[in-house]
């Protein structure tokens, strides 16, 4: 089976976001000064072939070893099959 | 990971909750005698920080004492951020090493990179500008995964911080050997240049003068960062997560041209960066070299997270972060100064003359220590020390001479990654920002030209650290020497040595055997090339499972040519020339 | 003749590119920090290298913002030369006086090292002291250098001749290995190699002088300055 | 009102995105040949104050000007309100 995987990277608590930081000043001085906060980070689009009682097990495997840093980063996944047309 | 109620003074003692912050029953006992009264739980977390070996030398203090310290030209000796060297012309160099081992262990890109940013501050907080920066790095052997990862994201880590900062990372040195697996060592080197009148000290002098503090806001990142770097490296580390922090290397380089004009300013009177142990190690510092005190309120503390203890934000190590001393009254023009960089100052406290560390939050006391007990009298250990049995064996191992095919040796020999090309490393980092690397990477010292004379710097880091796993003695000898050469073939005068000590545990004899025999090596060594060691680094606890690393005092050497045409540099020039030989 | 450096937060770059000017070149040069909004007195201005707020989200992206940025422009549009160098070009692009985008380099590591740069056209303000077709050695140090544009932006590049520089090499991953373009009017110039870093044998190479001094010269002719 | 946006920012149909490119080579390297490409985009979560009738415009404003590169980038965002408790 084909899947698209969507993995949201984001950082744990606690960790700065230096990025983040720079934009949201960046935003108040171009006049919105409504933004409160923002907080930067990565989602990862994959697209695979796997079985479908291994998809979950497999990104995670992945997410942990490389696609997320997990000593200062928190991942979530989303698993949608490829319907073919 | 936030406590929700801190456990009480009576509880800290009954429960022995000290063992937990690294501190033996003789050191609470002692704590309890400096303050009269048992610890409350901020306290004690004062005394566990800045009486851990990171911060105290509790364990390497003996040794260090052995190293000559003075010289003609030495202008600041071991003490302050920096040592300094006078370089003629009212100029000096202001130089140091430091070692980021453990957090690059868990976290190579971010630990390397906070290790530069740290070692960086040091130098403009002596009033310095930072010119050039140098590493040594050591890990396990390339084959292994997992020391390619920690091998890429060190030297990643190194170029992010540095080549957004702006400073040259112009030399350094690594080691690939197996006895470094799962302990690498990432040593971070910078060197900086100062006119004599700019120098500055860590001092809070004065009473009521106004505390400063200037940078990032303080998060719950890295706390016991410094007891971290004092313990070895086991499973839980990983656990220990919130001890890395992340690095900001854009706010350092508006700290570091922000402080460069604060240093200018007649009123400054000291500046410290918040290193280890962050607002404890520099307020406690600044005020016990000064014989005053310091109270600061911490609702001032700029702060990343909500709801922080005192706890919390004394022993934080968020990086990028300057405390600061200024004369009352001059405080709006300093925090003006630092608006136009786009950083706020903050009022945080004030001088006293109570000799104590006195920590207002909400509205009660937190904490109020006398910052001497804190800062100079912290517990001191000559550690007991064992000839190894492998080093008897070694001494009697008869020398022989190996039969060799000279020619395929030599290819074996260019193929080790230690003595390869180190292009692909130096490659990825900008070593010529600022226009004044003369000798680039890949040479015997890298050389740094001082703009407006026809001076230049040269530095080379060096250790053979499996000389000195045979012999330290000897091999502590070598690193100097060694480090010595490269200057002087480069066309420089030796001026002086900044050592960064990378040994595993001073608790098992063979090892504080290893640290006494090649500290009296690097000594002795130092005394007869007339290069005092003006400053360094101790890093202990290296060590895993699989034991301690090689002994490793990496030797830092600035020197001095006096003249632009006395550099040299190692490429063969031109078919012909001839070729000597020199020594033995 | 003299120069505006501008200054961002976190440009590096700016004492290379003020020394350049003043102490290789014998031209003068002041250090602009970015809130300010005058650049009338100057008679060109040059965007040096470094990492402006850090790249933070993208290189070049929140420097542009700077208040000086709209002085820059109408200087550009006055027709005053404007060199924006390695950061300085990302600060051009970012603000649309240049065209294209940059992305991080193919391999995803930072470049330092000095590489063969062709000069393909040498009829500018900045490269008339060049030969057309010569190969310069010029230091790179970036990370995000690789230089992006449609086909048809391709296309109109090479039909109007904006490209000035070529690497010698494939390098980065740049489209059609650009290192450096002009505006249609030609007096905007942004470029990745660092040609403040080759101005002096002693740091290595001297390849980069004559863009200066072509910069110079132009603007000597054009106001008949006799020196 | 307090409202959470996160913005997505992709590539271009058509622009090469060499962290994508380096990522999926890295995991197949590391044995996950399954997987057939991946794609890295920024994600950036928001937290601002706005009129309901604005939030969509205003985010579309700082998308426009500063969030995202219309020559090499795509953007969407999504939109939640802030419950407060
Ligand atoms: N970690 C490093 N950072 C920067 N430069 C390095 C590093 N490691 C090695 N180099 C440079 O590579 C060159 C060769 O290094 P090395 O193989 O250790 O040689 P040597 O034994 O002569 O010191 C030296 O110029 C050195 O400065």
């Amino acid at each position: 089976m084909t899947y698209d995987v969507t993995v949201y990277v984001t950082w744990k608590e606690g960790v700065l976001d230096p990025q983040g930081t720079a934009v949201t000043e960046s935003l108040h001085k171009l006049g919105y000064g409504e933004v409160e906060s923002v907080s930067i980070s990565r989602m990862l689009q994959l697209r695979l072939e796997a079985a479908p009682e291994e998809v979950e097990s497999k990104v995670t495997e992945m997410c942990e070893k490389l696609l997320a840093n997990p000593v200062i980063e928190d991942y979530r996944f989303e698993v949608e099959e490829v319907v073919s047309t | 990971m936030q406590l929700l109620r801190e456990p009480s003074a009576e509880m800290i003692e009954e429960q022995r909750l000290y063992e937990e912050m690294g501190m033996t029953a003789d050191e609470y006992q002692l704590a309890v005698k400096e303050l009269g009264r048992k610890p409350n739980y901020t306290e004690l977390g004062l005394f566990s920080v800045m009486w851990s070996e990171h911060c105290s030398y509790k364990n390497s203090k003996v040794l260090l004492k052995k190293f000559p310290v003075e010289g003609p030209r030495v202008l600041q000796g071991p003490g302050e951020g920096a040592g300094i060297i006078d370089i003629d012309d009212e100029q000096a160099v202001v130089f140091k090493i430091e070692s980021h081992n453990h957090p690059s262990a868990v976290e190579p890109y971010e630990g390397a990179a906070t290790g530069v940013g740290g070692i960086i501050r040091d130098v403009f907080s002596m009033g310095a500008r930072p010119v050039a920066l140098l590493n040594s790095l050591r890990f396990g052997e390339l084959k292994n995964p997992r020391v390619r990862y920690l091998f890429e994201g060190v030297v990643a880590g190194i170029a992010g911080y540095g080549n957004c900062i702006g400073i040259p990372t112009v030399g350094g040195e690594i080691q690939f050997d197996d006895g470094y697996e799962g302990n690498p060592l990432v040593n971070a080197m910078c060197v900086g240049l100062i006119d004599h009148k700019d120098i500055q000290k860590g001092q809070a002098k004065g009473i009521g003068n106004p505390v400063l503090y200037v940078g990032a806001s303080t998060g719950r990142d890295g706390i016991h960062g410094a007891t971290f770097a004092s313990e070895e490296l086991s499973e839980d580390s990983e656990a220990k997560r919130p001890a890395v922090q992340v690095g900001d290397p854009f706010m350092e380089k508006l700290l570091v041209e922000a402080c460069l004009e604060a240093t200018k300013h007649p009123k400054l009177v000291g500046i410290q960066d918040m290193g280890a142990a962050g607002l404890t190690s520099s307020s406690a510092e600044m005020a016990s070299k000064a014989g005053s005190g310091i109270r600061m309120n911490l609702d001032l503390v700029p702060q990343r997270e909500r709801n922080m203890t005192p706890y919390e934000m004394m022993l934080s190590e968020s990086q990028e972060r300057m405390l600061l001393v200024v004369e009352k009254g001059s405080e709006q023009e300093f925090i003006e100064m630092f608006e136009k960089w786009g950083l706020h100052a903050v009022e945080v406290g004030e001088v006293t003359d109570t000799k104590r560390l006195e920590l207002i939050h909400a509205g009660e006391t937190a904490a109020d220590v006398p910052v001497d007990a804190l800062a100079e009298e912290a517990p001191v250990y000559h550690k007991p020390s064992t000839e190894p049995e492998s080093f008897r064996a070694f001494q009697a191992q008869k020398p022989f001479l190996p039969e060799v095919d000279t020619a395929k040796t030599l290819e074996r020999l260019l193929e080790q990654p230690t003595i390869a090309s180190k292009e692909w490393v130096y490659g990825q980092y900008d070593y010529m920002v600022r226009t004044s690397t003369v000798v680039s990477p890949g040479s015997d010292a890298a050389v740094v030209r001082i703009r407006g004379t026809k001076k230049a710097l040269a530095m080379t880091t060096d250790c053979n650290s499996r000389y000195l796993f045979l012999d330290p003695y000897e091999g502590g000898k070598r690193a100097v020497t060694e480090a010595a050469r490269n200057i002087v073939v480069s066309g420089g005068e030796p001026l002086g040595v900044t050592d960064c000590l990378n040994y595993g545990s001073p608790d098992k004899p063979e090892i504080f055997w290893q640290l006494e025999r090649s500290t009296d090596g690097l000594s002795e060594a130092c005394r007869e090339l007339q290069t005092p060691v003006v400053g360094g680094n101790v890093s202990l606890y290296n060590e895993t499972a699989n034991g301690a690393v090689y002994p490793t005092p990496v030797i830092g050497m600035v020197g001095l040519i006096h003249d632009l045409d006395h550099v040299t540099t190692q490429q063969a020039k031109a078919a012909g020339d001839a070729v000597y030989f020199l020594g033995q | 003749m003299k120069f505006a450096v501008i200054v961002f937060p976190g440009s590096n770059c700016d004492l290379d590119m003020y020394h350049a000017v003043t102490d290789a070149v014998g031209e003068q040069a002041e250090y602009v920090w970015h809130t300010e909004t005058d650049l009338d007195r100057f008679d060109g201005i040059l965007l040096p290298g470094g990492f402006s707020y850090g790249d933070y989200l993208r290189a070049g992206a929140i420097a542009r913002f700077s208040p000086v940025m709209e002085s820059v422009k109408q200087a550009a549009a006055e027709g005053k030369p404007v060199l924006g160098v390695c950061n300085g070009f990302q600060i051009l692009l970012e603000s649309g006086l240049l065209p294209g985008a940059m992305r991080r380099n193919e391999d995803l590591h930072f470049i330092c090292r000095t590489v063969p740069l062709q000069v393909k056209k040498a009829d500018t303000m900045f490269t008339s002291a060049y030969e057309a077709g010569e190969t310069l050695q010029i230091p790179v140090a970036h990370g995000e250098g690789n230089y992006y544009c449609s086909e048809t932006q391709l296309e109109e590049l090479k039909q109007n001749d904006q490209i000035v520089f070529t690497y010698g090499a494939a390098l980065n991953g740049s489209v059609a290995d650009i290192a450096g373009i002009v505006n249609e009017a030609g007096n905007v110039l942004g470029m990745m190699p660092h040609p403040e870093r080759a101005v002096e044998a002693l740091t290595g190479s001297e390849d980069g002088r004559r863009l200066f001094e072509s910069i110079v010269r132009q603007w000597r002719e054009k106001h008949a300055v006799t020196s």
